[in-house]
């Protein structure tokens, strides 16, 4: 099977309203791995959290650039996410179900329980005040064979 | 730019007072962006009237992140016990995967 | 009137099947003015033009990085579209309406002529064996008001 | 990547064989990518049928950039002229627009 590798990069301004648009770009890249319905969500999800949280936590509202990388590799896309703002202290707890950073901005702490359900891989490399990377991976037509 | 003017038809509530009960149309996409708005609609409705339960319908609903989440926990947290009601309805199979995950459906009933 | 000023940039590969993506996202972030259809379609059209271009004379298929950027000032939307390839030697002859580079290819040359059609301003900045940049505004809610 | 591994609904091309015409009807977005597969995929008729008659059927077609105006010419010159025919049929208020703009109703009739 040959290798195929097609990319593409976008920048964002970090306001809620351009979560939406994050998810439109996303899904139309993905659409050319032919996703079900499913996969498609499930990415679409996954992208919501993460540029979510760089409006939310990375940049606290203030403004910045959000920067979203696709790769598509064989039948493997690779997103990943990034922002320069705060930076996260203990990725370890930030990680764990239902613990939050702003419970007085009514978040419910499931954003990386819903990144690590919806896609096959998590990675998040941060380091306080330089920002936070969240990388996700799918692979795509595997529920198809494998079920 | 003033959110105001971003405001999109899917990502828009509706809201139906009925007797003492409040039912939230939820839009077609919940996202923190529409989170936001709808919490504060609602936090209005929930001032002016009478309300006694909250529907939260999810018939136009195809995407929720866990912001959707955020604002149902924040409802429940803020305003439900005390004899007051949650109820969702109107779930496709992913909300209700979505709601099961977040295990909302041990705090808030669906209703037919 | 508050001047609102939005911004985002992506960059695409030089494929042709990128093009139809690339009217997508500019179309998703142009949604945001709340054009007429007609509008939509006038953009939609002007972006494929310049997009298709660089596939095509730009890179002439070898691939490469087109850049797209996108600002909303008001109710302009300005679009640049920019590739690093051969670049154009005479401007102005190639804006000729039906002139045409590349015969052989089936191409009209009435790729600019619909780029001036559709949006208010054209214009094109090029340097042989460097590149070319082609900015487009557009002005919405014209038609609206003025018609 | 191959190009086949993206073909998409919106992009493709349907043919259809009558007597001697030759029935394209074109995709809903007619664009570079997808007139170079119908390049090849009308040439093939062409050698393959004897055909004396092309309609290119609008009736599906909601964009179209000037590469659809360039498939229209090659055909044109390639093809068309000694009791030839090329028509165009089912073209909305856009295509119209766009097919008028490029001179293109001086070369090629509007069939009803
Ligand atoms: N991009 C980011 N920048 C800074 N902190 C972050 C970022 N993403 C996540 N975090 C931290 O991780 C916590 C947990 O994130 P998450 O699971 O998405 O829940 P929530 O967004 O609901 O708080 C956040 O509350 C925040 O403290
Ligand atoms: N991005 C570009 N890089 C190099 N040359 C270009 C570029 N865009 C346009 N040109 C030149 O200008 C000519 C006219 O362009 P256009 O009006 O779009 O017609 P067409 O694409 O049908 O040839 C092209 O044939 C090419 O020679």
């Amino acid at each position: 099977m040959e290798s195929i590798t097609e990319k593409m990069k976008v920048e964002l301004e970090s306001y809620s309203w351009n979560v939406s648009f994050a998810r439109v770009i996303v899904a139309s890249f993905l659409a050319r791995l032919d996703p079900t319905v499913e996969e498609m969500e499930d990415v679409k999800t996954a992208v919501s959290e993460a540029v979510t949280n760089c409006v939310i936590h990375g940049y606290e509202g203030k403004g910045g650039i959000i920067e979203i990388r696709c790769e598509i590799s064989g039948p493997t896309i690779r997103i990943s996410i990034h922002d320069d703002g705060v930076g996260i202290a203990d990725i370890q707890k930030a990680m764990e179900p239902m613990y939050t950073g702003k419970p007085e901005m009514n978040r419910s702490g499931m954003g990386f329980s819903f990144m690590e359900a919806f896609m096959d891989e998590v990675e998040v490399l941060s380091r306080v005040g330089e920002g936070t990377t969240v990388i996700l991976r799918k692979t795509i037509g595997r529920t198809r064979e494998e079920v | 730019m003033r959110e105001e003017e971003h405001r999109n038809p899917e990502q828009t509530a509706h809201y139906f007072v009925s007797g003492t009960t409040l039912m939230v149309r939820l839009p077609g996409e919940v996202d923190e962006y529409c989170c936001k708005e709808i919490r504060r609609e609602m936090t209005e409705y929930l001032h002016k009237r009478t309300i006694q339960a909250i529907v939260f319908d999810f018939e136009k609903t195809h995407f929720m992140d866990s912001s959707g989440i955020g604002l149902l926990l924040h409802f429940y947290k803020k305003w439900g016990g005390q004899e007051r009601d949650i109820f969702l309805s109107g779930e496709d199979a992913r909300m209700e995967r979505i709601l099961r995950m977040s295990g909302i459906y041990q705090i808030m009933r669906h209703m037919d």
